[in-house]
């Protein structure tokens, strides 16, 4: 029988897993728009803003939906983004 | 009284009496019994017979037993011919003595006629890989890989999972003892990991499968797991996988990361990528914790599919069952209602291991449930949801879970609505009878549904209760859907890969169901577990060791006896058109250019003889179904009363096994059809459609297995394209067609055999003599030779 | 012929190649890049056995532009660095040459010169090179460039050209001859101790204040090397004091251009070598330089004899050219004879050094150098 | 969404540069950011770490990454770093540079330093012409391909860098695009742990200049193909790897062990002379 996720799992809260805090040099990006394309959970969105370097740096979207995978961070030819894992009592929970 | 019942033994033996060549009739009960067998040897002794037939029942039950008993007389075993007299004709036709016996005196006239033209043979050998594939690693092909492993035997163990265990890796308790599922399934778990005789292959298929009994190529794709064999599973990278998903091994009450083991006892016990749901598509690695977190360096994303090739004597099919899911029966409220849960989660919940720490909790509130409700026979025994068999084990199941309940929660109410409680087995009474002595109740009658509460999430069972003819409606915590079992979903490409049949409850067909229960009708292929129907683990246990003995059997003879039913050459009416080598399936033909003549590789003949019919020279014929001996058949039919009657040309695994089954089960048809038996009907050549026609046959039936299901692998395309032939003639020719019939049916569809006898019955009566007068001249160039 | 591990010492009968070679050696050099050619090969082929033995490093790189830019590296990375080469390999190294000097890279190029242009006369001697040594690379800048015109003077030379360029971080040029690179002579080597030898100047700023190319008062800035603990950075673009280019200031590229030149110009009189016999009352003075000059001293000293009153100027340094020098002597001369094996390179210098002073020009091409008949017949002519 | 902290990267960047020059969408900024990633995760000496380059776009990354750092003329940035690496060979030398630097005018160091297997590192940022110059075509750039130069479709067969490199003795081939940033850095890290040397291609966009010519008028336009057309294959057949629109094989090629020139070279030394081993004397006094 196929699994499907239509109940929630019982063990949900005991699920860890890391929250994210999203630092974006607006001025240093130069608006590849990169990270937003690659961002596999979607957190990020180009902003209206426009900066000093004429472009318009991405905006988070959902920080909550980030997991920290950190690929914005690795593929940003700017150095305009980079996240760190927030750190929770024990753990950050779903 | 199996034939004397409706059939005049007597009379049949004095007729036979009479028939040329023929120096002795008796007529005597069970022949099959050492009594009969006795008889034989001697009569056979006494009076120099070189022939026996014998008219009983169908040689796919005793022709060997026969045969064996010749061999003893000194006689060549390919001597024996047998007139099926019991399923083809007293059996199917209970309420017409006189028209039985008179169906019973020309199939023994058939049977001598052919007897007459029968020449001696001798069986060729061919070696048995000493190897074996078991196919599926649930309990029932653990067992059977683990007893041919220690008889000695190299064993392929294919799972298509990342680890073996199956379904009973999930159970908590078994029953009726109450052992703890996982705790005696484990040990046997690690012992396939480790035994030096099995090759474990996980996270695999069985792509391709060629060859025959005793000489099997197997192609296994090998899934790729993305973790290498370094993988320690220590569990470091599931600490950091940031995805989740449900969990297939708790029902998905429970979550898994992308990169998991199914369980803690897995075997192999490596971890494996989910990639449906890992981030790194596209060769891309976008998230890499989980390779910065393993110290092995044991995850590997270039990992690829990977086929692994090799050759097996033996096979078995260990496939297991699916689950029934019981969101088709709606009325229930599966998938609507959260504290409506089934008996697989319910093994979850009641599990210490599982995602609520052993507490029967409900869904909704986490609180643990007062008043439960148990709904028997979901998904079994209901023509609502085409699911008419009973699953067998679901009645036992719930009661061990009423139990275990109790255990737990002594006061908790419990309500079991069942159709029936099936208790039928070893100790299993005993355990009903305390589950009514703990305070169970067992309500006949199934809700006719389930409706939830919106507020409280509890659920009302409306229906009625049977024995006290009373409505119910009753309000509990929790219901619990004792689903059943069913086949696999991908059945169909085992069964097509092996050429297996399945019976039409969906699950494979043993070659006997008494005296062959494990063994396929293809040689070489057995059945464990609920693969072949709905078991519990002892009986998929018990099955799983006999399948193992079967096969060890083959191997420890080391070799295999091909039936001396290959093909004969006549190389002087051979002009090397190439046809035969074309239609073979075996390739067990092959085109000698220089000498400009044919070659036959007799192990690797499968029998069918469908050359034989292909080649209009003359130039192949087939052992022990040679076209005289057929054309003898044919004549001897058609002698009297021809415009009556109906040819019948039937191969042996599906037709014929289906017109047995029509008579184990007393399905009636009228008696005016004879039956010749070929081992595949595309050995019916033409011809013989046409000699009787040709000597005047009413209609003329050509019946073979369903396209895909040959056990000649496609021979019985060849009879589709030459029936098709045939019907093209007869339309020029300005015949009805209709009196030539196809059919399709597999050895489980008696009723399907015997209604078109019936329909053809009705069609026989409206051919008039002009019209067999017609055919004859159409047709007359047939009767030359023969 | 030498003694293994160790700087050569004591009296020696050599050629001008194997004594540039030593002289290398004795300067500290421990890096060589090269690539086979007419007539400097011996400098190369006399090395790679020497630097082993020394704890150097010889390398034959795929061309003169590679060996240029090796030279560079070496010397970026601590090292005392040296390539030679004659007129077509020289051509091919003036890119980098430019680099050494916008970079200030401290390294010796020996450019032994043949008959030119293009292949020319590979066996035979020239000075056709005086020139490209100065202008041969693109932009503005000065640069330094030794004539030796014997065997002794080859090996002296060459240490003072490593001294030179590591005082300055600049790409100091050995101009020797066929004549004198393939000439047998005595060659006396002193002890290594009474050798000078000068090493480059070395930060004493902290490494986060360190700024590579922030010049003293002498405007030459310290030189860190890679590995020393400063991490900075070098370019060939126009760059400010911390080496960070700044390609579209004008007044950066003001700054260190101008520093370039002057770093030479405004140390020239430290610079300038040059060797004059009898000038104190010469009517006729001949400039010559190289294996020349050698030519020019007997003739001059045959004049002498006949009464002549002739004395001679000969430029050890050809760049920066000893402007000051040929000015004096012009004030008291009639008139300057200047033989060249070229068709008037370094005369130029002298007829503008010289002012009003006539300046006759000796050419000599395609065969051995000027005979001191030719010079003496000169100056005869000259005299009256 | 504060910005007080500071990228975990930037202590090997020189501030003073940033923000580099580069394009918006250009792969060089990526090829930095693996390489100092690279850097990090080793936990290297910077001081004894020297970054070469030459001319063209990425030549700058010599500038920008903060160690010590060269940035030679037009395709000498091997040949500067044959003298670096043999004057000094405690110290970790890596070019990084252009197609056109290193295997058009500087194709004959390339050839030989592998030839000679000096311990040099070199990473090639591969965007299929002359970026700096305004798009000229160039050694890699693909047939039919349009350039300031090739206006009716380029006629000249390109350079297979990887094939080249290993023929040409590399120790270490790998290929990869500035879309498989982690496989690069890990790359890299293997890179500069090898002995001999050793080689990888990046394929990087260059939307502004040689994208706009040929259909792909934005980085996104360039990484999907890099998306589309790669395929990871490990040690595949080098000579079989051509890059096309429809296929770029990435991944490792060569991968194996044999002694560097200078190794060599320092035992020749040792066993020829006494001094060996006192280098930087000359710096040190």
């Amino acid at each position: 029988m196929p699994v499907r996720l239509w109940r929630t799992p019982l063990d949900i809260e005991k699920v860890k897993l890391p929250k994210a805090e999203i630092h974006i040099t607006k001025d240093q990006c130069n608006g590849c728009g990169y990270c937003i394309q690659y961002c596999p959970k979607k957190v990020l969105e180009e902003s209206e803003e426009i900066n000093a370097r004429g472009v318009h740096p991405p905006r988070v979207v959902d920080e909550g939906k980030c997991i920290v995978c950190g690929f914005c961070t690795a593929v940003c030819p700017d150095f305009a983004i980079f996240v760190v894992e927030k750190q929770c009592e024990g753990g950050c929970y779903v | 009284m199996n034939i004397a019942g409706s059939v005049d033994c007597e009379g049949v033996a004095k007729f036979a009496a009479g028939l040329p060549h023929v120096v002795l009739a008796k007529d005597n009960r069970y022949t099959c019994s050492d009594q009969g067998q006795e008889l034989i040897k001697s009569d056979v002794k006494e009076h120099k017979l070189n022939r026996v037939v014998v008219a009983s029942c169908s040689p796919r039950l005793h022709e060997p037993t026969f045969r064996k008993a010749c061999e003893e007389a000194g006689l060549n075993k390919y001597l024996f011919e047998m007139a099926n007299i019991r399923e083809q004709c007293s059996w199917v036709h209970l309420h017409d003595r006189e028209a039985a016996t008179e169906k019973a005196k020309d199939l023994v006239k058939m049977a001598a006629a052919k007897a007459a033209l029968l020449q001696p043979a001798e069986e060729i050998e061919a070696p048995i890989i000493r190897k074996a594939l078991v196919i599926g690693g649930g309990v029932a092909g653990i067992q059977a890989a683990l007893d041919l492993a220690d008889t000695g035997y190299k064993v392929y163990l294919v799972e298509k999972e990342p680890s073996i265990g199956g379904t009973m890796a999930r159970i908590d308790k078994t029953f009726p003892t109450m052992d703890c599922s996982i705790c005696i399934l484990a040990p046997k778990m690690s012992d396939v990991g480790h035994h030096p005789n099995i090759e474990l292959l996980a996270n695999s298929d069985v792509v391709d499968v060629k060859g025959y009994v005793g000489n099997f190529h197997v192609k296994v794709l090998k899934k790729p797991r993305y973790v290498t064999k370094d993988c320690s599973a220590c569990g470091e990278c599931i600490e950091v996988c940031p995805v989740i998903a449900p969990n297939e091994f708790d029902a998905g009450l429970a979550i898994r990361h992308a990169i998991y083991t199914p369980f803690a006892q897995a075997v192999p016990s490596a971890y494996i990528i989910d990639m449906g749901i890992c981030l790194n598509k596209d060769g891309v690695i976008v998230c890499d914790k989980c390779m910065k977190a393993c110290d092995r360096q044991a995850i590997n994303f270039e990992m690829k599919p990977e086929t692994v090739e090799f050759d097996a004597g033996t096979i078995i099919v260990a496939i297991g069952a699916d689950i029934f899911d019981p969101s088709a029966a709606p009325n229930y409220g599966y998938g609507k209602y959260t504290n409506v849960i089934t008996s697989l989660e319910f093994e979850r919940l009641i599990n210490a291991g599982g995602p609520s720490g052993g507490h029967l909790i409900r869904p909704s509130d986490m609180q643990i449930p007062q008043r439960v409700a148990f709904i028997q026979c979901v998904g079994s025994r209901s023509d609502k949801i085409e699911r008419l068999y009973c699953s067998n084990v679901c009645c036992m199941n719930t009661i061990k879970d009423s139990l275990l309940i109790k255990e737990h929660w002594p006061e908790t109410e419990i309500y079991v609505f069942y159709v029936d409680i099936r208790a039928y087995g070893k100790g299993f009474e005993d355990l009903y009878k305390r589950a009514r002595k703990e305070g169970v109740k067992f309500i006949r009658g199934l809700p006719a549904e389930v409706i939830e509460d919106r507020k409280t999430h509890n659920l009302w069972l409306i229906g009625e209760n049977t024995l006290q003819k009373k409505l119910y409606e009753m309000n509990v915590d929790m219901v619990i859907l004792s689903v059943g079992l069913e086949p696999r979903k991908d059945s169909e490409i085992i069964q097509r890969l092996l050429t297996l049949s399945r019976t039409q409850d969906g699950f494979f067909m043993e070659a006997h169901p008494k005296l062959k229960p494990v063994d396929a009708a293809t040689g070489g292929i057995f059945f464990a577990g609920c693969a072949e129907s709905p078991k519990d683990i002892k009986d998929s246990v018990t099955q799983a060791s006999a399948a193992a003995a079967r096969s060890g059997i083959l191997m420890a003879r080391g070799k295999v006896t091909v039936e001396a039913i290959t093909p004969i050459a006549y190389p002087e009416n051979c002009n090397a058109c190439g046809l035969c080598t074309k239609v073979c399936p075996y390739n067990a033909i092959t085109l000698n250019k220089e000498l400009k003549r044919i070659e036959v590789i007799e192990a690797a003949c499968g029998g069918c003889g469908t050359c034989a019919a292909e080649c209009p020279f003359g130039a192949l014929t087939q052992n022990h179904f040679t076209d005289e001996q057929i054309v003898a058949q044919i004549d001897a039919v058609t002698e009297q009363g021809a415009e009556k009657k109906v040819v019948a040309f039937c191969c042996n695994w599906c037709a014929y096994a289906g017109a047995d089954f029509a008579g184990v089960s007393r399905m009636q048809y009228p008696p005016s059809v004879r039956i010749i038996r070929t081992m595949c009907s595309g050995r019916v050549a033409p011809k013989f459609v046409e000699r009787a026609f040709a000597r005047g046959a009413a209609a003329v039936l050509v019946a073979g297995c369903h396209p895909g299901d040959c056990h000649y692998i496609n021979a019985n395309y060849q009879t589709q394209k030459r029936v098709e032939r045939l019907w093209k003639r007869m339309e020029q020719q300005g015949l009805n067609k209709e009196r030539l019939q196809l059919l399709w049916a597999s050895a489980a569809e008696g009723e399907r055999f015997a209604s078109k006898i019936r329909e053809m019955q009705a069609m026989v009566e409206k051919v008039t003599l002009e019209d067999i007068e017609n055919a004859k001249k159409v047709f007359e160039k047939a009767l030359g030779g023969g | 012929m030498t003694k293994k591990g160790t700087v050569l010492e004591g009296v020696h009968f050599m050629n001008g190649d194997v004594a540039c070679a030593e002289g290398a050696i004795a300067a500290g050099c421990r890096f060589f890049a090269g690539y086979p050619i007419t007539p400097a090969t011996e400098i190369a082929e006399h090395l790679s056995q020497r630097m082993p033995e020394i704890g150097g490093i010889y390398i034959q790189m795929e061309d003169e532009i590679a060996s240029m830019a090796a030279v560079i590296g070496a010397s970026y990375a601590g090292l005392k660095a040296m390539t030679a080469t004659s007129g077509p390999g020289f051509s091919l190294m003036q890119e980098n040459i430019g680099l050494a000097v916008m970079t200030e890279a401290p390294c010796v190029v020996v450019d032994v010169m043949r008959g030119g242009p293009s292949t020319g006369q590979p066996t035979l001697p020239g000075q056709q090179d005086v020139m490209q040594a100065k202008w041969g690379s693109h932009g503005d800048y000065e640069i330094i460039a030794l004539a030796p015109s014997s065997v002794q003077e080859t090996f002296d030379l060459t240490v003072e050209a490593f001294n030179l360029s590591e005082t300055y971080r600049v790409p100091t040029i050995l101009l020797a001859d066929e004549v004198v690179a393939h000439m047998w002579e005595k060659v006396v080597i002193p002890p290594a101790e009474k050798i000078k030898i000068v090493n480059r100047k070395k930060p004493n700023a902290p490494p986060q204040e360190y700024m590579p190319f922030m010049p003293d008062d002498d405007l030459v800035p310290p030189m860190a090397c890679f590995g020393e603990g400063f991490s900075f950075h070098a370019t060939g673009l126009t760059h400010d004091e911390h080496g960070y280019p700044q390609t579209s200031s004008s007044e950066v590229q003001q700054r260190l251009v101008s520093r370039l030149c002057d770093k030479i110009r405004k140390n020239a009189e430290k610079i300038v070598r040059v060797q004059g016999v009898m000038l104190d009352d010469a009517d006729v003075v001949v400039v010559a330089y190289g294996i020349v000059a050698r030519a020019a001293l007997s003739a001059v000293r045959k004049a002498r004899e006949r009464g002549i009153k002739v004395g001679l100027l000969r430029p050890i340094t050809l760049w920066p050219f000893p402007e000051r020098h040929v000015a004096k002597i012009a004030e008291k001369a009639k008139a300057i004879v200047v033989p060249e094996m070229n068709c008037g390179q370094l005369v130029r210098e002298v007829e503008r050094a010289a002012k009003e002073t006539p300046v006759v020009f000796l050419s000599k091409l395609g065969e051995d150098p000027h005979t001191p008949t030719e010079i003496l017949e000169a100056i005869r002519r000259n005299s009256q | 969404m504060s910005t007080e902290l500071v990228h975990p990267l930037s202590k090997y960047l020189r501030a003073a540069m940033m923000p580099h020059i580069w394009c918006s969408g250009c792969g060089n900024g990526i090829i930095l950011n693996c390489f100092v990633q690279a850097i990090d995760e080793l936990q290297m000496d910077l001081n004894k770490l020297v970054v070469v380059s030459g001319i063209g776009c990425i030549g700058r990354v010599a500038g920008y990454a903060n160690t010590n750092s060269f940035h030679t003329t037009h395709g000498r940035p091997i040949a500067f770093a044959t003298g670096v690496k043999l004057a000094n060979p405690e110290l970790e030398v890596v070019i990084i540079s252009g197609d056109g630097d290193l295997f058009a005018i500087g194709g004959n160091h390339f050839i030989h330093a592998a030839r000679r297997n000096l311990g040099v590192k070199v990473i090639c940022a591969n965007n299929f012409n002359y970026g700096m110059t305004g798009g000229q075509q160039g050694p890699t750039t693909p047939l039919e391909a349009f350039t300031t130069t090739t206006p009716y479709g380029n006629i000249e067969h390109p350079f297979n860098l990887v094939h080249l490199a290993s023929a040409s003795g590399a120790t270490y081939v790998a290929r990869w695009t500035t879309l498989h940033v982690r496989r690069l850095t890990q790359s890299i890290k293997k890179l500069l742990q090898k002995e001999g040397f050793s080689f990888i291609e990046v394929v990087s966009p260059c939307p502004e200049i040689y994208g706009r010519q040929n259909k792909m008028r934005t980085g996104l336009e360039m990484m999907e193909w890099f998306r589309r057309a790669s395929v990871v294959e490990h040690f595949s057949d080098p000579a079989k790897a051509e890059i096309t629109r429809e296929k770029i094989v990435v991944g490792e090629f060569v991968d194996t062990k044999k002694p560097s020139y200078e190794k060599l070279l320092h035992e020749k030394i040792a066993q020829v002379g006494k001094e060996a081993g006192k280098w930087g004397e000359q710096c040190a006094s």
